[in-house]
């Protein structure tokens, strides 16, 4: 007689009430992982699943093959961005409090990842993001008022009040139409890629996704369609822990990591501190370099934390403890790039106050001009009009119908 | 009898159902530890232990597929898919996998599941968190849909569902948990507290699956609803003084055809209302049925009050929810036609 | 003008629209080097090469997933799912995504994409190669549905879909592929060789999509039907000798409110019919517009015929499938009504 | 400026009219690969899944780790259980051609793998397969009259009409209702495994897949829910080279084999000789011993040949050279065990001829049986009262109005 089985169910190490530890947690000191040509064969890297890309060590300096990559110019641009991002979130989340839009997304730990990713894309290039890349766009100096006017659902929304917030569209900076669904973008950008090798172009795409929706089946169907035909983009995987309440090991089960995903499929998969600009945009170019070059897929995980609540509508305090953010073992992004700044001597605590104090000012404005555009609540709002319009380049008999009934 | 907001009742139901019956496990997105983003599942992972009721990875289809495994090895999974807007990953194993075991297999296998959503619109979701999709389950033959619209019947009607031999969907209309919603949004919330349907009996009971419930009695016209748009019917029949007879529909499939011709048949005029969209929404059947089997007493045109054929918007979803004006036109126009 | 079965005709479609625009692409599952399993490819990927008609990973998600990126990225994919009843792993991409990418982006990306599916039994392949899933896809805002009948159509409107700037599910009858079904599944096939329909216009033209056409015009009472029913019900009108109005609906969203309201208006009855499980079918829709546009000018009840509300049997096929015989009863009921 | 890109298409390399040549497919000799013991780090085996375990060499010999686990008696067995199958199989094709049934699927060359897997298998351990896997019933002994009643739809027909020929159910003997539709059976046979977990029992399922079938979503769903949840579970994928016209390297894409997709869910990958008896049944063992053991899920690829049409309704000579099949590299199931008995000296070929007499003997017999029975276009077939029945457990009121109305 065999004994009874049981079911296993992960479980994270603590919960509230508990104290967080990630001493057991091993991380390879920055500069460890070496960098392989771009064409190199996939089975050869099969470890860089299970390792981490790191450039900045403790001591605030660049180490490593991965290391050297970006001027002091464009670091302190990246901080830039990183701290607009945080900013916005920061005045974002109190407009919803105050009723000024009805719900909010934010990233806080995570804007290494988005604003340095960008910087590796081209014109013409398309982002399929999630939710949380708006870093996307505000590493492309997209209008911060045509942000809010959106979060806002204001007259000048340029989605005319049809989205929820955070839910952008922005073709011209090359980020695809958001979706509520998760995962169901990862395919539309593997999709998007092999149209531009079938014309013959030289535009790749990016795809983005969380660490819980990788257990989503679409996510498959990219990674078999990118596979099968060495389709040009970049697969970017943002672990930063928790989905909602629940914490990766529920989807990443028995592996060790996202990245190892990959393998199965014979796409070199690598795994990044993506608290780390430096690295994030590093592997991000490697990746880009091999879609440019034809030779196919790559998968990315970023490795991070989301410090955050999920968004408006959600309280961590109830799943996870309040310190296990400040004990997460990769810091915080924007003080560790601030830290190599001022280790390389182009910057100061006082130029960061500065900048704080100036990105601050830079969104009130942005937020005021949108406010003057109206918000969630206020009268002058997309119509009911706008909500019939759209659905269709031409607007069907039995819509028109409908739009007269409703008297507008 | 207890007051209960209607997730109170939820969580309730499925407590006594798990409490009775060791086969009833209960999983999906966030449902454990946390107690599911509206918190129905909260305490039933304290009570009942983790492999009783535990998070599942974010993929409906794998949630829906190892369900009707466990169901075809002895229990009974009620599982959660977070917002009804989220169930299409798994439509395939819910319409052509959980609906068809029993039939295909002529009874060699059985599927008795429950598949719960929150549904409906009226908290600013947008597009992906405030559809309808009871028609695409309507359609589907080998299962049976239930919409309730208040505390008493779902906790009544949850564990008829969970106790049930074959698949059932099991929609909330997610406005309604924690207050009636009479219609008037621009109007404050009162809560169940007050509600006469918010007195829920404790322990074991159960609303059968597929009878319909008269919620008002009324002479002039049979309003047709379910959900959240028994409560606007109801509004709409009082803001307008025309007595209507309200419907409340309860299981959408199997229908209660008797409930709903005795109505029509006596009043000779009828309006649907649903929140889901117009073209091919439940609301069709039901004109179908009303015009079919009630023809020779019908005094006036049937009307349907329905969400435009348009995605659910963000920002205009007062101009798309149909509300207790739209209702009380629709009874309006009705007793004049 | 040459003769073309059913089959031939979808295939000219393709060819004439991948040759007139490169941004045409073709892909799904055995489509590539093999054809595809009713060979409406065949030969395609020699004439315009691997990179424009491919074989697909049995995905049918994938398959549609990726076609919405092509379509954002300037190309018209028009891709085939091997039956559409294997559509269903793709309906959380066709309903969530490729129908709203226009509607939420502001029209800042649209999807112009075909979806091709082999639609409706006949052929014995039981429940899982027989479905008829058009009243899924009619329910969601931002599809159009079409449902050709004979090979002039199926090309006409193929071409017309590939054109349009929005996704557009094309449901094809296979049992019309290569012969026309009279309805009498008893009597031999006669192919499309000797039927008028069977001539098509070479090279490129379209029929519009959105308009019903009248394929018997009639006195006594209204058919509504699309896909194989439009033989059924003309051998039906031709069986018992009422002079039946046969109305093929060829778009099935957006309808032709107009064609159909005119001719139950005049007929002042109506008999819909489709091979879809009966509850929740398009039928429904159909009937409440009749009953709600019509209503001063019915005299008999609205009948719908249609598949029963169970899964697709396999030897009960010929029970199951709505024939002659009960679209005939139907007429004749409806007559004496 | 970067080169254009173009699409990478993947193609069989020969066609019909080309020379079928596998000499460059590397195979490993039988005995070659290690026995882990069945408790180790999946980590530590990752190179199994990019090998192959064969127990059977050229001479007929079994050799290695793998070998010496079946006695003449078992061996001889199941020789007998795959030609059976074989037996029936032709005979079901005769009837197809015949009208008996609408539609056959076969199993020539795959025979080893459900017959063999079968026997790891205790009672009240659960299939789910696909359709070519009905050997799981022949090694069983399920009566052939069964099984015939069923695809003759005739009045004795277990499943009374309702399904497509072949899709059978059979509880009893552990073998799940099957679909027609792809890959919806592996998670839920993952679901049936966690809930014997659940509840403490000690029966195991196993899934069942095609390797085309494997880029279905259901697949990725079945390793992410078995690999977390560690769930009692074999995942078997049966590499047969072909899903109807479309060669595996379209589902498999970039990676080697099949089985490296369990790499990614870290869950135990194995690739096995699915021609080869002995090799098929051993590595079940191994992998049904850890399911037993609450160690978890294995994934086993079975490296076959479809070496007859997929269906009835195909004719593989359009997308495929004829000589492939005699080409494949593997040999033959049937004779391969054959060889192995003689070589052992327990076997004949006269005793084979004989058996093949016998074989076909027993189908003979049980197809009359059935067809008295009826068959598909016979008078006494199910019911249009049974297409009513058994839609739920009791009639709702509609569909007793519908039967009513058709007047049965
Ligand atoms: C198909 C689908 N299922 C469920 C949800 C609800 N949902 C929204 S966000 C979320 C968690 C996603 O977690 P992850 O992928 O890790 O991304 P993160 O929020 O951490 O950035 C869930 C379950 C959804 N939006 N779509
Ligand atoms: C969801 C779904 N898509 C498509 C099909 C059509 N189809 C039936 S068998 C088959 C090929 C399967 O190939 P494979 O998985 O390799 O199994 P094999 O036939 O080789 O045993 C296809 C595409 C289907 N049955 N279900
Ligand atoms: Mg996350
Ligand atoms: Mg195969």
């Amino acid at each position: 007689m065999s004994s009874p089985l049981s079911l296993f169910v992960p479980e994270p190490e603590v919960r509230p009430g508990g104290v967080p530890d990630f001493t057991n947690v091993h991380i390879a000191p920055a500069g460890e992982v070496g960098r392989p040509p771009v064409d190199i064969d996939p089975s050869e890297i099969r470890d860089m699943a299970f390792s981490i890309i790191r450039v900045l060590n403790r001591d605030g300096e660049a180490a490593g093959p991965w290391a050297g990559l970006l001027s002091d110019e464009q670091l302190i641009e990246g901080l830039h961005h990183m701290m607009l991002l945080r900013a916005l979130d920061a005045r974002m989340i109190i407009a919803q409090r105050q009723g000024k839009t009805s719900f909010y997304i934010q990233h806080l730990g995570e804007e290494a990842v988005s604003t340095a990713f960008r910087k590796v894309l081209k014109k013409g290039d398309m982002n399929f993001p999630t939710y949380r890349q708006a870093g996307l766009l505000i590493a492309e100096d997209y209008p911060l008022e045509a942000m809010i006017n959106q979060i806002y659902a204001n007259s000048e929304d340029p989605l005319k009040g049809r989205q929820l917030p955070t839910l952008y569209s922005v073709r011209e900076q090359g980020f695809f139409t958001l979706s509520g669904n998760l995962a169901t973008q990862f395919p539309q950008a593997v999709g998007w890629a092999m149209a531009s090798a079938i014309k013959g172009e030289t535009n790749i795409a990016a795809g983005w996704i969380g660490d819980g929706s990788t257990a989503e089946s679409d996510f498959h169907a990219a990674l078999v369609f990118a596979s099968t035909f060495k389709a040009p983009v970049v697969l970017n995987v943002v672990n930063n822990q928790w989905a909602i309440s629940t914490f990766q090991g529920i989807a990443r089960g028995g592996v060790g990591t996202f990245a190892a995903r990959g393998l199965g499929y014979g796409i070199p998969s690598l795994r990044v501190d993506g608290n780390d600009y430096l690295a994030v945009h590093a592997v991000g170019l490697w990746a880009a370099e091999r879609a440019r070059r034809n030779l196919g897929p790559t998968l990315i995980e970023y490795v991070t934390y989301r410090a955050g609540a999920h968004s408006t509508s959600d309280d961590p305090s109830a799943y996870r403890p309040k310190e296990e953010s400040a004990a997460w073992p990769l810091g915080d992004p924007v003080i560790r790039l601030k830290a190599h700044l001022i280790a390389k001597g182009v910057w100061s605590e006082s130029r960061h106050v500065q900048l704080e104090a100036e990105m601050l000012d830079t969104v009130i404005a942005a937020q005021k001009a949108a406010e003057a555009n109206g918000t969630m609540h206020s009268d002058n709002r997309p119509s009911a009009r706008d909500m019939f319009e759209g659905v269709y380049a031409e607007m069907p008999p039995h819509l028109r119908r409908q739009r007269q009934e409703s008297g507008v | 009898m207890t007051r209960m907001t209607m997730i109170q009742a939820i969580r309730d139901g499925m407590d006594v159902a798990m409490g009775r019956d060791d086969s009833v496990v209960v999983y999906g997105e966030d449902v454990g530890y946390f107690g599911g983003v509206f918190r129905a599942t909260q305490g039933l992972q304290e009570k009942y232990g983790r492999n009783r009721c535990f998070d599942a990875p974010i993929s409906e289809s794998g949630i829906v597929g190892t369900a009707i495994g466990m169901a075809a090895n002895g229990m009974r999974p009620c599982v959660e898919i977070q917002f009804a807007d989220y169930m299409y990953p798994a439509y395939d194993q819910i319409t052509q996998e959980a609906a068809r075991i029993r039939y295909r297999s002529n009874a060699d296998f059985t599927c008795p599941m429950v598949i719960r959503m929150p549904t409906g619109g009226g908290i600013f979701g947008g597009q992906t968190h405030s559809q309808s999709p009871e028609a695409l389950f309507t359609h589907v033959a080998g299962l049976k849909v239930v919409v309730p619209c208040n505390p008493y019947d779902a906790k009544g009607l949850l564990i008829a569902a969970i106790e049930d031999p074959d698949p059932v969907i099991f929609l909330e209309p997610k406005r309604l948990y924690n207050g009636p919603f009479d219609g008037h949004y621009e109007r404050p919330v009162t809560g169940w507290g007050k509600h006469s349907d918010g007195e829920v009996p404790e322990g074991h009971f159960t609303v059968p699956l597929g009878q319909a419930k008269v919620k008002r009695e009324g002479r002039d016209v049979t309003v047709l609803a379910y959900g959240t748009m028994v409560h606007v019917a109801l509004a709409a029949a009082e803001d307008t003084g025309i007595d209507a007879e309200v419907i409340d529909l309860r299981t959408l499939l199997p229908y209660d055809l008797d409930a709903i011709t005795a109505s029509v048949c006596k009043t000779g005029r009828c309006v649907i209302v649903h929140e889901a969209t117009l073209t091919s929404g439940f609301g069709a059947e039901l004109a179908a049925l009303v015009a079919e089997h009630c023809f020779y007493h019908l005094e006036a045109p049937i009307r349907r009050v329905a969400g435009w054929d348009t995605p659910y918007p963000h920002a205009q979803e007062w101009d798309y929810f149909p509300g207790p004006a739209r209702v009380g036109a629709a009874l309006t126009q009705t007793m004049e036609a």
